[in-house]
């Protein structure tokens, strides 16, 4: 595509924040997402927020069939996907509604007008068409009639008018894609890609629709101006855009093969969780086997049994998953086998928001279980990190021979950011030793970490029964020994409050006492990094602690909560990791909750933070 | 804990191998002793050394049965054996298999994960100790328990029609389906070894006797004076004839029931006799089979189905093998790159 | 939220009368649309007024049913909802229980409620929307997708056998036993109607075509220039004919096997034709032909079995009743007592 | 039976503990059982405590298969089953060997000789016979040959000597009856009931060995006097013994019937709470149904179907089956539904030790579920309590439309004590509404309690579908919208937290200041209050707390907590409670867990809470 030099002026900003928003059958997901790419290959910052409906295509022009992608790009270093937005593509009055409070004054607005009829403006409770009642006069409109100029761009390809009107999203990314000045190579690239063998026609029709929207914008008389982030300055590697969903599962099976050792992946499918299992499955070559089980519970102890065969075992789900998982964890404790459980948190309780984002399982990982029943979690804190965390988890689960139970979330799982991509001999190395030596070989004979071995079916001479009876101490027979039952709860208790021995200790951004720390874990950490720097820039005497650790904490964090005046935890919960550091601490931790299926703004942490400091100058 | 490791290699297996160091704590007198014993010599005609087999069981007394055995075994949680086994056997192909589960554990909690192991044909062997109570738990009715039975947990009787777990089996699917009884140790003893010699799913429901909650229950089948009667003995190609001088036979009526017929009388002869196919294609018959019930039917016991279908485990090693020929073995740098890196200098 | 109440009593009904007052939020064109159709059919048929019914769900696109519908209803959790209806039943018997579930909600996750729902027989109607795909969590396999299937969570294709409902539904010892299709309205609503009107468990399953994530999965079946050939409709006391011209029939071989054979050639008549029973004693044949599958079979619709027996619910009031014939209502001040008390003064 | 007119000394004191040892297949249980009655109707305070192994009937004679019962009966006030015995009777050497260690020295030692033959020594592991080589010297032994001389009493009846030997725990009851002059009514009569019609060989021959065994006592020279435990100084009322699982049915029964309504109760069996499921189906006439279930996960969700329908819907269970509800219970947290489950908590994690009592699904039930999900647990505190523990939950439940938790455990479910029986009249009465005016009805639209109203189908007009997605507050339709989300989340947990309004304030015994606060919940009632009463006479500033409502908390605790300088939390477990104190008090709770399958001992808890003083003191 020959792009013409820029004929139009061409501002500088430093972040634009565009959310895309229609109909679930318009196609936004995957238009965002190709914005994504796009700003990513031109070297930008960025964090995404898709937002879909739990119903898969409710009927058009539908408030609640509304689907939206938000996309935040910036020539320095971002976090969230964005507060506010500078630009809202919406292609119907439904989206329009919804979405229109998240613009900024002044903000662009772009529509398709075409949709503007009176069935749609009525679906979307409009009583008057907003488009002609100047109701929005305080943002730069742009009405543009985007299906009829779909249809005009693939004419010659005779399509019917329904597959016509399908390539009108790629109207609108062409658009925006001259509107912000990004590579349109990776675009038309991909539409070769994706249809170019399978289905020609499709690709020439998204490509002309492209086309039509990009040429658009750089002739129509309605746009002053192109807008140009620049590339950030981000550390010096290769890049590339990941979602969070895809992050996981690359940590799991990077863990698996710098181990030598094959990957089972046994899981049910469920939102947000889903896409690890769709990922894994696709990499077969990789030693990789996944299992399509009948239940969370099924799928909970196929990984059970993998692992008891010697396999890097693991399984994902979420929330209401995660509970149908608890009976089966409580074995998993006691046979002391490795494994990971992904819990990718979704808005609760019971079905709740089955597709929005929350951060309410973290009580559950910790303390939901029968028994003294102790696990290992950590959580990811964003979509590039579920990399790394589920690397390490499988880390510790191999070391010290135990469950652990690694917290994502619909936004890490679903949203993107660029990753620098690791070099793989930088990978820490994952030593796995299996037991072979009959001579010396006993089932809950525990090493120095309290990690008992490793021995798999197959291994002469160590055949060897485990089960969820309690056991005895060295040789694992079954034993209802009073005092040996206390001494098993308080080794596998020992055991995995031990792991602290193997983390980092906690680092805080900023002054290292003060009057405020604000204490995060999990997906929110770019919104609340953010706010703090501002409180920071701002001079408030303010810090963060981001906790990666949830069980065991490390070993630091005690001292350092003693090191601040006060403790402000903003979580997606009423209150989760509050609870907790209070109980092990006895520190007043203060909880900021949010429960709304959406991630936190760095403006409302901001506020909690400022609010905060104030009460405590009173 | 720890077997020796002595020629473990290409030697003859005996039942002694397969037998482990713990105290059997079953109630003295009960059936799964007589199952225990079988199962062991099963092991050893099949050949296959106690390190190469892992044993799986969820909860009751049925289910304490890995312990006993020499093998590597899980003693799970109630229900979920076949999962486990499923895990375990699709990361290890190479590992035996068996799965020891009860009437409760096997059809009531862990119901649904029978109807899918069934279904899914990965070569796991269960077999289920059908003693029509729950033993471990004090004597409470299980899916398998007569209506109107009278029990702790059903005082004036059950209103529930228990399940036929062959019925069941076949419902969902599944490729090898058998019936036998304790006390009938030669059968047992053969028909374990038809299930380890099956590849993929094997089903064997053992008629077993819980001497303390449920004595007697299957008595009509087990007890030498009757069984010949009640029990009907299935045979491969082989009309299906019982009773003490089989002289009775299964036939089928005008509107396709099954119906009892004596040979010599009315002039019927063994050629109105159905014979018995495992092999069948549509498994219709061998249902019509598993319905059939004391005590107006004799209860046919032996391989009920028994076909041949790729396992599961196998089709999955196949299709990664495809993959890798396609895609080479997988690089990993190569994978976290992805398609559209960018680099910053 | 509340409808009006009037002139409730023996008034007649409407099918209007069971729609509710939300927005149905199915994708256009999905045949879920149709059985809300013939559902709200049914019940207006069977005359049972809306505050009489509840209609219990599980999660996902089907178990959305409850909400279009003006009846009591729980949208509940995943593959419970037979588990729900039937503590609803045994509480209320009183009240018409019906249940939507899908191929994924009912035999995946619900497989375990499924099978006692279907040994059980309390008077629930549970109705399968089988897509044979994950609808709601946007297109994996389900148990009962095609073995080779393409989907997100099988990019190689689907390694597992499929299960057959109405097999596993039967196998289970259901009472009703039916299957329908979408797109042929009127069977399913006369299917609908009959299971409506049965006295116990009535299972239905309907091919349903899910036009986003597995379009056309039943096309030889609904498809009007096809489904003659490919499905056989059976009617009680009904040679089991099929095709365009209902020339071809299911005849039964020597060896007990189902055969399809065409009335006229090689001497067959109609007499050969196996007569559909749907009150059979012994339902070996329904389960055979549960077992015919398209291509090589045609696939038939309509009610495989009905049989009556005394529901769950009914015989638990009838043992009340004796309990309480025998002891009397029930004094609480004499149960707390119980028998051995002593007083302190 | 013509009991003789005392031909020996008695002896009057004041508490008696003894215990009934032997295989499985000795009746112990029935044994112990039967001799508590015969206590009770004796007028003596008593608690219990049966302990049994998971296997029905392990191999005679082995360590494994020993099966106890123990009582502790007394003329004052007692709360628990004794922490050492005053006697103890033992049917083998296998029996032995595991409880002699419990038995005070200068104890009385009752033993079966015959059973100490070879090959029983060898499988208890004694080298030599521990009634011949002088190693119980310590105790007041008394040999007899049981077998033998219960085969002599009812030979006459020409048994199997199977049947005959079944007949010896009779013999011991008849002795141990007379050794503690117990009546023998009750047992002759219970006999005639038990086996009169069905049996009555059986009944005779029983008769005939507890009489031999009385009249064994009565005459042998062995026995140089008999004990007397005068009858205890109860308040004024009538009595029965309860065991709590019975209560806890009782209970149930008791609401449903106050209220009017039908009992539902869906239950998959699970030691120790089968007992709950086996009581109730024996009382259909009181219009209770019991729904054996195919799993818990089946018998929650029936619960939910029941209470939907309008019964007094339960459910109850143990650890594991707790762990399989944990989904539902969100359900019927999202439905608002009133229903009660009851775990009678077992040993854990896992399948850990079934038939062994422990506390530690504390923070299962409080925190152990998905999303916010807030759940009202309330405990019971003895074997009796549990009635009205019971009833107070289904109060709880249906003034504010809420599923509760009943926290019981083994020891309570399986011992038993003397009840006063309440008066039908002065339970609380327990009111329900449901709601019938098509007019007003919205099925979210809450009282000033924050309960919404509960419509039954049936009910004419108020047709409406719930479910456990997200509810539109008042209305109850499938909400999404963000703020909703937040606003019913809050509500949900604003209605748990309000319960604290129909709670009483937390009482103290003791000084309502002080040094020491120890505080206890559930089981372990009995031994904490003892061991502080004891501590109270020791002049220590010392008070007990023992809390019942567990979530939430009476609205005092926090100041009562305060009013101490120290806080000792004993539980069954590792610190549980302590937790949740240390969480929502930020006070610096100190745990003493022990986790041994066993109840605490009253010199446990009074050692613990010496130590606690003297070092507050250093
Ligand atoms: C989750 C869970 N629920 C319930 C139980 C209690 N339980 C243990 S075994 C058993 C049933 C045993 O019956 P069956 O499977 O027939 O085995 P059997 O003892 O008769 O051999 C039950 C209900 C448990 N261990 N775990
Ligand atoms: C415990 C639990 N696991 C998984 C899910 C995710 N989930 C929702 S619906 C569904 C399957 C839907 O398929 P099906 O039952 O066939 O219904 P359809 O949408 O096709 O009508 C799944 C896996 C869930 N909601 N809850
Ligand atoms: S209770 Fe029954 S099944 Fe269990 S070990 Fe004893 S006899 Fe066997
Ligand atoms: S996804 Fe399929 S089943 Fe679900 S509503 Fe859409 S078309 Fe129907
Ligand atoms: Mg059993
Ligand atoms: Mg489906």
């Amino acid at each position: 595509m020959a792009v013409a030099q820029p004929t139009k002026p061409v501002e500088t900003v430093e972040t634009v924040a565009i959310r895309f928003v229609g109909d679930s059958g318009d196609g936004m997901q995957i238009t965002g997402s190709q914005f994504t790419t796009s700003s990513a290959l031109g070297g930008n910052d960025l964090a995404t927020l898709p937002d879909f409906p739990a119903e898969i295509r409710a009927p058009a022009g539908t408030l609640y069939g509304v689907s939206g992608f938000q996309i935040n790009f910036s020539s320095t270093d971002i976090y969230t996907p964005g507060d506010t937005l500078q630009a809202l593509v919406a292609m119907n009055p439904a989206a329009l509604k919804i979405n229109l409070g998240d613009l900024e004054t002044g903000g662009i607005l772009i529509v398709n007008s075409d949709a503007f009829v009176p069935s749609n403006l009525k679906l979307a409770g409009y009583a008057e068409n907003p488009l002609e009642d100047g109701s929005l006069h305080q943002y730069r409109l742009f009405t543009i009639p985007m299906t009829t100029l779909t249809r005009e761009a693939v004419a010659k390809l005779e399509l019917k008018t329904k597959d016509a009107d399908r390539c009108k999203n790629m109207f609108a990314l062409g658009l925006v894609s001259w509107l912000y000045d990004r590579p349109v190579e990776p675009t038309l690239e991909w539409f070769q890609e994706k249809w170019g063998k399978t289905d020609p026609k499709v690709a020439e029709a998204n490509t002309l629709a492209f086309k039509a929207g990009y040429f658009f914008g750089e002739t129509a008389e309605a746009f002053p101006a192109q807008y140009r982030v620049e590339k950030a300055k981000l550390a010096p590697g290769v890049y590339r855009k990941v979602r969070g969903n895809e992050a996981t599962a690359l940590g799991m099976i990077a863990a698996a093969a710098r181990a030598g050792k094959p990957l089972f992946y046994g899981s049910y499918p469920i939102t947000p969780a889903s896409d690890i299992l769709h990922e894994l499955s696709r990499h077969k070559n990789f030693d990789v086997k996944t299992f399509q089980a009948e239940d969370e519970i099924a799928a909970m102890c196929a990984a059970i049994g993998a692992a008891y065969g010697g396999a890097f075992a693991a399984t994902g789900t979420s929330g209401p998953g995660m509970a149908l998982k608890t009976e089966a964890i409580g074995l998993a404790v006691m046979l002391e086998l490795p494994m990971v459980i992904v819990n990718v948190q979704r808005g609760g309780p019971s079905t709740g928001l089955p597709t929005k984002t929350e951060q309410a399982d973290l009580l559950q990982a910790v303390w939901g279980r029968n028994g003294e029943c102790p696990v290992a979690v950590i959580a990811a804190q964003s979509p590039p990190d579920c990399f790394m965390a589920a690397y390490e988890a499988f880390q510790i689960a191999v070391k010290y021979m135990t469950p652990v139970i690694l917290l994502t979330d619909g936004y890490l799982g679903n949203g993107a950011e660029p990753w620098r991509i690791p070099n793989v001999e930088d990978l820490p190395p994952i030593e796995v030793r299996h037991a072979t030596d009959p001579a010396t070989f006993q089932p809950y004979l525990r090493d120095e970490k309290l990690a008992r071995p490793w021995a798999i079916p197959g291994t002469p001479g160590l055949a060897h029964r485990i089960g969820g009876l309690e056991k005895k101490d060295v040789t694992g027979e079954v034993c209802y020994d009073p005092a040996n039952h206390q001494l098993m709860c308080e080794l596998r208790a020992r055991k995995v409050a031990g792991i602290v021995e193997s983390l980092p200790e906690q680092t805080v951004m900023g002054p290292d006492s003060g009057e405020l720390l604000v204490v995060s874990w999990g997906g929110t950490y770019g919104a609340v990094r953010t706010a703090v720097e501002r409180a920071q820039r701002r001079g408030l005497s303010v810090a963060h602690a981001h906790l990666r650790y949830l069980n065991p904490f490390p070993r630091n964090l005690g001292t350092l909560l003693r090191s601040y005046k006060k403790i402000l935890v903003p979580e997606l919960n009423l209150g989760q990791l509050k609870m907790v550091l209070r109980a092990h601490y006895l520190v007043d931790a203060h909880g900021y909750g949010k429960i709304q299926g959406r991630p936190f703004t760095v403006a409302e942490v901001f506020a909690a933070i400022e609010k905060m400091i104030a009460e405590s100058r009173l | 804990m720890a077997t020796t490791v002595e020629n473990m290699a290409a030697r003859e297996w005996k039942p002694a191998d397969y037998a482990s160091d713990q105290d059997v704590r079953w109630c003295p007198g009960c059936g799964d002793y007589a199952i225990l014993a079988q199962a062991k010599k099963a092991l050893a005609a099949a050949g296959v050394e106690p390190d190469r087999i892992t044993w799986v069981s969820g909860i009751g007394c049925s289910s304490r049965f890995p312990y006993y055995v020499s093998t590597y075994g899980i003693h799970g949680i109630h229900g979920r054996a076949p999962a486990i086994a499923t895990g375990l056997k699709i990361a290890r192909p190479d590992i035996t298999v068996w799965v020891a589960t009860g009437d409760g554990d096997g059809l009531s909690i862990g119901g649904n994960h029978f109807m899918h192991a069934m279904r899914r044909n990965a070569d796991i062997k269960i077999v289920l100790f059908n003693n029509r109570i729950y033993g471990l738990t004090k004597g409470q009715i299980s899916p398998t328990s007569e209506k109107g039975k009278r029990t702790v947990s059903t005082p004036y009787g059950s209103v529930e029609p228990p399940i036929h777990p062959v019925s069941a089996a076949l419902g969902c699917g599944a490729t090898f389906v058998a019936r036998t009884v304790d006390m009938n140790v030669k059968h047992l003893g053969e028909v374990l070894e038809r299930a380890a010699r099956h590849k993929g799913t094997a089903f064997v429901e053992i008629y077993q006797n819980c001497n303390i909650f449920n004595d007697g229950a299957f008595k009509y089948a087990s007890d030498k004076a009757e069984r010949d009667e009640h029990t009907l003995v299935l045979e491969q190609g082989k009309p299906m004839l019982f009773g003490v001088d089989k002289k009775k036979g299964i036939r089928m009526t005008a509107n396709m029931q099954p119906e009892i017929v004596t040979l010599g009388e009315n002039g019927v002869t063994v050629a109105d006799v159905v014979v018995h196919d495992e092999r069948a294609d549509n498994p219709g018959i061998a249902f019509m089979l598993s319905q059939m019930a004391y005590p107006d039917f004799p209860e046919p016991i032996g391989v009920f189905r028994a076909v041949e279908l790729p396992t599961y485990e196998s089709l999955l090693e196949e299709q990664i093998a495809a993959v890798r020929a396609k895609k080479g073995p997988g690089d990993l740098a190569q994978l976290l790159r992805g398609n559209d890196t960018w680099e910053v200098a």
